[in-house]
């Protein structure tokens, strides 16, 4: 039973997000005084890439990586609570805390680094190599973070950390611990992937990074994965910073707007190369993050 | 790096096919770290030589309409220009004509997209590299061509090197006149494309595969120094 | 029992008859002094087996029948029976080390030698100073005799300047024997004793000249340069005699004479003793020239000795123990130098390199060169503990830091040479061994090991089970003809018998859940690590009998229940990881930095340990805790030993290259077991030592941060390796940080995930150690670079790498998350937040190095010289399928080590631990359901990937260069796969963390110790009218010094 | 400037200069004084800077005129030094040695005319034509339109006038 629940809230959460990626980039568009793309067209080219017809594999990993890929996302989905207080969305939360979220990114990581370097493509290795160094240094101020909110909660459960920021806004993190919040923030700029740091694929001048030899199928797993992803570490933040959501409509919101944060971060900002990038991390949002710990 | 040559190219004899080898598709012999050799053949070695095969369409016509309706609205194209006209292609996605609207957008690799235009006329060195990216591409694959030239040579009909017809190298879908197009020309062309393949016309692909004989022939004709497989997967 | 005036009777008998022969027959002469020489060593033995077996009382002899002190007597008691026989061996191992030399230059020599010894033997024997006195002068006479028959031109003025020293030695000798004569009226040594002569007025002056006169003859630092002329120039046979006989018979005058002294003499010698030990080791580290090193060495020795003597007091009964074990070893080990020197005949050390086809040579001056150095299973090793150990008795710090700074100079000139002396050969010039002069030098090592053991067991330290280990090294040693596919089967019985009997016999019963986990990681990872042995083909001389010894060092470790013990398998460890990695071709020079950082750390440990006796007068391990005063002291220094042993930052500059040149598959050995020998070793100490002081506290805290940055740097540097194995090994410098920063979390959970990091540690390491030697056994490169989309031809090494780069990285689910897991409560818990950032962080950087390993050899464009490779051998395949295997069953089930752990655990750290529920571990923090997480992920990978089947079951599989390319196409594997320097990026964003300004620092520290060398080295000029005027001025300083001048 | 044409008449036989406008001049020399001639202008009168080397089939002569324009970057003066060489196995002395991307142009030359310049630097790989197997296309005696016919299949029914017939006829129907 509990795998129908499961099911039916990765069916709400796909949607969810193919939706508020066409929307976000009808957004960016008006940003840019066009149109922009329909609001549907990233379920188009969802289904447009799984109806490729013709495809080919580098090797065994090749064909693996948008396998591990797509798990690293679903499984993000599977050990994250949605809604609290609801047992049916709850997934499979019981089995690990946020650590376990932490490093479950990890693994599609691993997959798309072992997929796009069977597929042999130098500009794939390069988008690899990039998007790991900056992740080294991304992920700083978010553990500071984390531990920060461990030490404030005494808690890594998801649910608990939830729990403890019911009861109206000012319960929520971003009140009770601003710094950490901010910390958070500035490095979910650099999970996301957009601009100021999206020298990991780097359209132009580094033709779509790791991708580069991803398609049909392959290519299919990776973008629904894209959405899952997103939405999930906007839910993650949502239930870490900003008082979680006890229904849908506020999950909605919340996800949204969170998301819509590095989106429109991007739209204004040019692209920093990869050791600025690098560098950028350890500097106000670490030194925000050490001030989380300080001033707990 | 001070690396260690451990390959010796074999001189090719001087047959008429080893007339435009390069240097770098010289079979060489090579020393295994077990001390054993054996010849690595850059050509039959580092490239799949299968044919490409038609793929049917969906047998459920419902599904296959569904299909080409989704293909139709979004054309993913490659950023690759081979002629002059490339520089009508870029105004496409500013403000002013912005053809994102339509579904079109850009991909830098020819893996993930399905259209290729061809921007005016094509040297036959060019259209090697044309059809590389042409072959590249992943099926369904579309093909439209901008200008006179690719048409009938255009200005270039009597010229040495350019091409004229580009439908004998590669099936054309689209064709838009002018020398050159503006990019509401090009918009036009894109609404043709989509409703081309709703209808299931969009079949070049499939055309391609089955004519494959048709056309490697044609492009060995002009192409000489054939140094790359028959189909570059 | 022949009496000893024989000795004399025979001795001059045989030279005055040798002029009969002159000429004649030199075969005959050479036989007739032969055995004159055997017949005295014969005398002497025979009283020596006298002393020891009977009660024999010590006898007098007085000759012309009057008592003393109106006639010359002699003295054979126990003490000089065995100077007496060391001696006579000596002199008879010469003879026949000299024999052609003898025999080409004439019955004098021969005349010459028979009277040198004569000479030795009296002044051994007789108790009349005067007499005393001239003998000496005859053995000095007949010495220089010896060198300058040699008739060598620098032999010849090196003597001379020889006999300007002994000259005005023995004129100071002879007016302080005037000045003892005209005050105390005896010339008796007995009588000068009773006399108290330093109360007679004036006696003092006598006693100083007469004593001064000894010390001068001992050649103490820096009034020695005669003497190093001497064993710089003269044949190494010679050498021998000086080093071996001559100085062994001064020592002998000052034991005994120094009671003339009385207790005031002993500082004044213990100080020269320092002087010379310290100065003359020091400047051998600068040598190049073997003799003179050889030489430098000698008088160290010899200045230790005189420390030793001078400390009677303090070591008590100890006193004969330590003094004979160490002269006596190396008075065999530096005469068996000598000789080896002789056979060699080079004088530059870096020329020793020629023995290298000499496997017999080899393990001579190993045997002798280890010996000086009082590495066990030696006999000076006992010796040097039992002298430490009663100097800490009695509260000697100082003494004990200066002679282990003197020992630890020596340590590196000694291994320097030894390295050299294995150092590739390109000259092909053959080395003829002559039966007679090697002879001397076996027999010398047998003694050597017969001496072990009776030292040992009289030390009274060992018991005989300790021995089983030599037993074997020494039958698989026996048996090396053998080919390697039997004796490796040997070695892994051996092993597979220990484990049996230690983790199944013994831990297993008692539940003595440390022993258990650490007996399986170094046992039965030994047996898997020897697997991939089958695959060497020939002999591999030498290796099995270290292995074993190595094992045993370690299983020794854990037996341990004294420090005795533990220090005894410690050195024994380190030295046979040492012969291990310096077997590697290019191994010498950093296996060198391995063996000085190890030699550095065990002495620290070694002081600790003295400063843990010195407050509890036990040696028992656990006797540690009961350390308190000196508990920090203790603490740091022990644990010193221990952090160079793990690498962390600081004295981790050993590690990377010491992996990387040794053999590949001693590489895994070492880095997923040798390495948790310093990690046990630290759970022992802080488990008896951090837990109940609180003095210790602050300790930790360092420590914690140290292994905190030795996780960052270590990481750090493994991105930008190009070396396959140097990368690896990197890492484990991240990973040893990693454990130390846990257990020194003190906490519950910090030990927790120390101790189940280990065995992890020990899995993935091992499994990826193996998998990239193996990887390196086909492609016969460690370029990384030079690798590439090997996934096609090998896919069970990328499975292999694949799953240890998972652990590794530490991503759910397998067990390396566990480890990340627990290691999150236990910093929040312990409140180590920023540390913990730093592991964190450093985790993360492991990524980054993870993605090149397996990138750069799997993925990617497959070389052309690849294309037709193999899979690695099945025996490199084996190990890596059980530690999958191994892996994959705690990371589905973690809680069968978790638990275990965790309970005994308890018993220490009470509290904060996990709480299983089922499967569910939880802290007050989070919890964690690893075999739910296994499960889910297993279904969600294999829907998704049925899924993808299903979508896409017909593809078209391509080749290597089937990517994208618009334009030009690549053309060579080389240039298309993006491997060399990977990182570049990073290297500019954060490439400055990766600067190495440690080992810049140390090699500064290196080179200035030359330089300084150099300097005080000019104070040699080789003329030998400075050298007397250096005699005179510190016949001064040393009065001004006793008389208060200073 | 004519300052400058001077020393060098006075120094090489110059056969013709003209004087195309007051700070261009072209002037021409015999095929052995060629290289020297540009020598002498890029290291004694500074003309440092090189446009462009072409060529002129003169068929009907049986030679090719190859021109060498140099630039004079501070007086802002260009000087084109001419030479005719023979048509049959036509062969030049390489100036790469000078500037190092004459050898690029000696390559089109090479190409296009089937000029040799030996010793000049990669001059024997094709330039733009890949796998070109016919005489050099920019030889006169090379039909292009005969070529492209055969070659690259003509669109049937397209028609082409020649512009000056074209306008002939448009413009004077009746002659």
């Amino acid at each position: 039973m509990k795998i129908v629940y499961v099911l039916l809230g990765l069916f709400i959460i796909i949607n969810y997000g193919l939706l508020q990626a066409g929307v976000l980039r009808r957004i960016t568009a008006r940003v840019g005084k066009r149109i922009g793309v329909p609001f549907y067209q990233p379920y188009i080219d969802l289904i447009k890439n799984y109806a490729i017809r013709s495809q080919f594999s580098h090797g065994v990993m090749f064909y693996l990586g948008p396998v591990f890929r797509l798990s690293g996302g679903v499984g993000i989905f599977l050990f994250m609570p949605l809604i609290f207080g609801n047992e049916i969305f709850s997934n499979y939360s019981m089995a690990g805390d946020l650590i376990l979220i932490m490093y479950f990114m990890f693994i599609g990581m691993l997959g798309m680094a072992l997929g796009a370097g069977e597929g042999g493509h130098p500009y794939s290795i390069i988008g690899i190599t990039r998007g790991l160094s900056q992740f080294t240094t991304v992920e700083v101020p978010f553990t500071l973070a984390v531990i920060s909110i461990a030490i404030q909660y005494q808690t890594l459960s998801i649910t608990e950390i939830v729990a403890a920021q019911q009861g109206g806004i000012m319960h929520w993190t971003l009140m009770t611990n601003p710094l950490a919040t901010g910390a958070a923030m500035l490095s979910f700029l650099g999970m996301m992937m957009y601009a100021p740091f999206n020298v990991v694929n780097a359209p132009q001048e580094n033709p779509l990074g790791p991708p580069t030899e991803f398609h049909g199928t392959f290519l299919g797993m990776l973008q629904t994965n894209r959405v899952i992803l997103g939405v999930m570490e906007a839910i993650l933040f949502m239930n870490l910073f900003f008082g979680g959501a006890t229904n849908w409509g506020i999950l909605f919101i919340k996800a949204f707007l969170i998301y819509f944060y590095p989106v429109f971060v991007g739209a204004v900002f040019p692209r920093y190369r990869i050791d600025q990038s690098i560098r950028w991390f350890l500097y106000l949002p670490t030194a925000l993050g050490i001030l989380a710990i300080i001033f707990i | 790096m001070a690396e260690e040559k451990n390959y010796k190219i074999i001189q090719p004899d001087n047959s008429e096919e080893n007339k435009f080898l390069k240097p770098e598709n010289y079979k060489r012999e090579v020393t295994a770290p077990d001390g054993n050799t054996f010849i690595v053949d850059p050509l039959n070695d580092y490239f799949c030589d299968a044919k490409p095969q038609p793929h049917a369409p969906n047998t459920i016509k419902v599904v296959e309409k569904f299909l080409n309706w989704a293909r139709s609205q979004s054309i993913w194209v490659l950023g690759f220009g081979t002629g002059c006209g490339s520089i009508e292609i870029y105004p496409l996605m500013t403000p002013r004509f912005d053809a994102y609207r339509f579904g079109v957008q850009q991909r830098p690799t020819p893996r993930q997209s399905n259209l290729m235009i061809i921007s005016g006329y094509l040297s036959v060195k060019t259209l090697k590299r044309a059809i590389r990216s042409y072959e590249q591409m992943q099926s369904p694959k579309f093909v439209m061509a901008l200008g006179s030239c690719t048409i009938n040579g255009g200005m270039y009909w009597d010229s040495y090197n350019t091409i004229n017809r580009l439908d004998h190298y590669m099936p054309v879908d689209v064709y838009v006149a002018g020398c050159m197009p503006r990019p509401e020309a090009l918009l036009a062309g894109f609404m043709e494309l989509k409703k081309r393949i709703r209808e299931g016309k969009g079949e070049g692909a499939n055309q391609y595969a089955e004519n494959f004989d048709w056309y490697k022939a044609n492009q060995k004709k002009i192409i000489k120094d054939w140094n790359m497989p028959d189909y570059n997967w | 029992m022949v009496g000893p005036i024989y000795i004399i009777a025979i001795s001059l008998g045989t030279a005055f008859s040798l002029g009969f022969f002159k000429k004649a027959n030199r075969n005959i002469s050479f036989g007739l002094m032969f055995f004159a020489m055997a017949f005295v060593t014969f005398i002497s033995g025979q009283w020596l087996y006298a002393f020891l077996s009977h009660q024999q009382e010590t006898i007098q002899i007085f000759t012309a029948g009057f008592k003393p002190p109106f006639s010359i007597s002699l003295q054979m008691g126990f003490h000089e029976a065995v100077f007496l026989t060391m001696i006579n061996v000596l002199g008879l191992l010469s003879a026949i080390y000299l024999f052609d030399h003898l025999k080409e230059k004439g019955a004098n020599m021969m005349m010459v030698f028979m009277l040198l010894f004569m000479g030795l033997n009296v002044v051994v024997m007789t108790r009349d100073i005067f007499n005393l006195f001239v003998f000496l002068e005859i053995s000095s006479i007949t010495l220089v005799g010896l060198i300058i028959l040699e008739k060598k031109q620098d032999a010849i003025s090196s003597g001379f300047k020889y006999l300007i020293a002994s000259g005005i030695i023995s004129q100071i000798l002879l007016i302080g024997i005037i000045a003892a004569y005209y005050y105390g009226g005896s010339l008796f040594i007995n009588d000068m004793v009773d006399s108290n002569l330093l109360f007679v007025k004036g006696g003092s002056v006598a006693v100083f000249l007469i004593l001064i006169a000894v010390v001068l003859e001992l050649k103490p630092f820096p009034a020695n340069g005669w003497a190093l002329d001497v064993y710089q120039s003269a044949t190494p046979g010679i050498g021998a005699i000086v080093s071996g006989a001559v100085a062994t018979t001064s020592l002998f005058i000052l034991y005994k004479l120094l009671p003339i002294g009385g207790d005031a003499w002993l500082l004044p010698i213990g100080i020269t003793g320092v002087i010379s030990f310290l100065g003359s080791n020091f400047l051998g580290i600068n040598q190049k020239n073997a003799n003179r090193i050889l030489g430098y060495s000698s008088i160290g020795q010899v200045g230790l000795l005189m420390i030793i003597m001078s400390l009677s007091k303090d070591l008590g009964d100890k006193f004969e123990f330590v003094f004979f074990s160490i002269l006596i070893s190396h008075y065999l080990a530096k005469a068996g130098l000598f000789w080896i020197s002789g056979i060699i005949n080079k004088d530059e050390i870096g020329q020793w390199n020629i023995i290298k086809n000499k496997p017999g040579l080899i393990v001579l001056t190993g045997v002798f060169m280890l010996t000086l150095l009082g590495l066990p299973p030696f006999p000076s090793f006992y010796g040097k503990w039992e002298l430490i150990m009663n100097l800490a008795h009695s509260g000697n710090f100082t003494w004990i830091a200066i002679i282990l700074l003197g020992s630890f100079f020596e340590a590196i000139y000694l291994l320097r040479w030894f390295g050299k002396t294995l150092m590739n050969n390109e000259n092909s010039e053959e080395l003829i061994v002559k039966f007679h002069k090697i002879f001397p030098a076996v027999i010398s090592s047998f003694l050597i090991l017969m001496f072990s053991f009776l030292t040992a067991r009289w030390s009274g330290l060992m018991s005989v089970k300790y021995f089983i280990p030599f037993a074997i090294a020494l039958l698989l040693f026996a048996l090396d003809f053998l080919p390697v596919f039997i004796k490796n089967i040997m070695a892994i019985a051996t092993v597979s018998w220990y484990s049996y009997v230690l983790i199944y016999q013994t831990y297993i019963p008692e539940n003595d859940i440390l022993r258990i986990i650490f007996g399986f990681i170094f046992l039965i990872g030994a047996i898997l690590l020897l697997f991939p042995g089958f695959t060497f083909k020939g002999k591999r001389r030498g290796f099995y009998p270290l292995v074993i010894l190595m094992f045993s060092g370690l299983a020794g470790l854990i037996e341990a229940r004294t420090t005795f013990q533990f220090f005894f398998a410690w050195e024994m460890m380190t030295l046979a990881s040492y012969l291990l990695i310096i077997r590697g071709k290019n191994a010498k020079k950093t296996s060198f930095s391995y063996i000085l950082f190890s030699m550095a750390g065990a002495f620290m440990m070694f002081i600790g340990f003295g400063l843990a006796y010195f407050e509890t007068g036990s040696i028992s391990l656990n006797a540690l805790a009961d350390v308190l005063i000196y508990a920090n002291w203790v603490y740091i220094l022990v644990a010193v030993g221990f952090l160079v042993k793990i690498a962390s930052l600081g004295v981790h500059i050993w590690l990377p290259d010491s992996y990387t040149e040794a053999d590949d598959d001693v590489t895994p050995m070492i880095s997923s077991i040798l390495v948790k020998s310093g990690v046990f070793g630290l759970i022992i100490l802080m488990l008896s030592m951090s837990l109940k002081n609180a003095a210790s506290s602050n300790i930790p805290y360092i420590l914690g941060w140290i292994g905190a940055l030795s996780a960052l740097i270590g990481n750090m540097l493994a991105i930008y390796q190009e070396d396959v194995k140097k990368l690896v090994a990197y890492s484990s410098i991240g990973i040893m940080g990693y454990i130390l920063f846990g257990l020194s979390m003190m906490s519950h959970l910090g030990w927790l995930t120390a101790i189940s990091y280990s065995i992890v540690h020990f899995l993935y390491k091992a499994l990826l150690f193996l998998a990239v030697a193996g990887i390196i056994y086909r492609t016969k490169t460690r370029n990384i670079y030079e690798m590439g989309g090997l996934i096609k031809r090998m896919p069970l090494s990328f499975i292999s790498v694949l799953i240890g780069i998972i652990t590794l990285a530490g991503m759910p689910p397998l067990v390396g998350f566990a480890g990340k897991w627990m290691f999150y409560n236990a910093v929040i818990l312990k409140g180590w937040y920023f540390q913990g950032a730093i592991v964190f962080f450093s985790g993360i950087v492991a990524f980054l190095y993870c993605f090149k390993l397996i990138h750069n050899i799997f993925l990617g464009p497959i070389k052309d010289n690849h294309r037709k490779l193999k899979e690695t051998s099945v025996w490199w395949l084996i190990p890596q399928f059980v530690l999958i295997i191994g892996i994959m069953i705690i990371s589905v089930y973690p809680k069968i080590i978790l638990e275990p752990i965790g309970l005994y655990l308890s018993m220490y750290f009470p509290g904060e631990g996990l709480v299983w529920a089922g499967t569910t571990a939880s802290t007050s923090l989070g919890y964690w359901d690893a075999t739910q997480i296994m499960m889910v992920f297993a279904g969600m990978f294999g829907v998704i990937f049925i899924i993808l089947f299903l979508m896409s079951r017909k593809v078209q599989v391509v080749e290597q260069f089937n990517i994208v390319f618009q334009a030009e196409r690549p053309e060579r594997p080389e240039t298309t796969h993006y491997a060399h320097n990977m990182y570049a990026p990073y290297n500019k964003a954060l490439g400055f963390l990766a600067a190495p300004f440690i080992t810049n620092s140390w090699e500064f520290i290196y080179e200035s110790f030359h330089a300084i060398g150099d300097q005080i080295r000019k104070f040699y000029t080789g003329n030998g009218q400075t050298y007397a005027l250096h005699i005179v001025m510190y016949v001064v300083a040393f009065y001004l010094f006793i008389n208060g001048g200073f | 400037m004519k300052e400058i044409i001077n020393n060098i008449q006075e120094k090489f036989k110059i056969s013709e200069v003209t004087e195309q406008r007051e700070n261009q001049y072209f002037i021409s020399v015999e095929k052995k004084d060629t290289i020297q001639l540009v020598t002498y202008l890029k290291d004694i009168e500074k003309f440092t800077n090189f446009i462009l080397l072409t060529a002129v089939d003169w068929i009907e002569k049986g030679q090719f005129q190859l021109t060498y324009m140099l630039n004079h970057p501070s007086k802002k003066l260009d000087i084109g030094v001419r030479t005719f060489i023979e048509r049959e196995n036509a062969t030049m002395d390489s100036a790469h040695h000078l500037w190092e991307h004459v050898a690029t142009f000696q390559r089109e030359l090479k190409e296009m005319f089937g000029i040799d310049f030996p010793g000049s630097p990669r001059v024997d790989e094709p330039f733009l034509l890949e796998g070109w197997d016919n005489i050099p296309p920019m030889r006169r005696d090379f039909d292009t339109k005969k070529y492209s016919e055969e070659t690259y299949f003509p669109r049937p029914g397209r028609s082409t006038n020649d512009p000056a017939e074209h306008m002939k006829k448009k413009l004077y129907p009746n002659e």
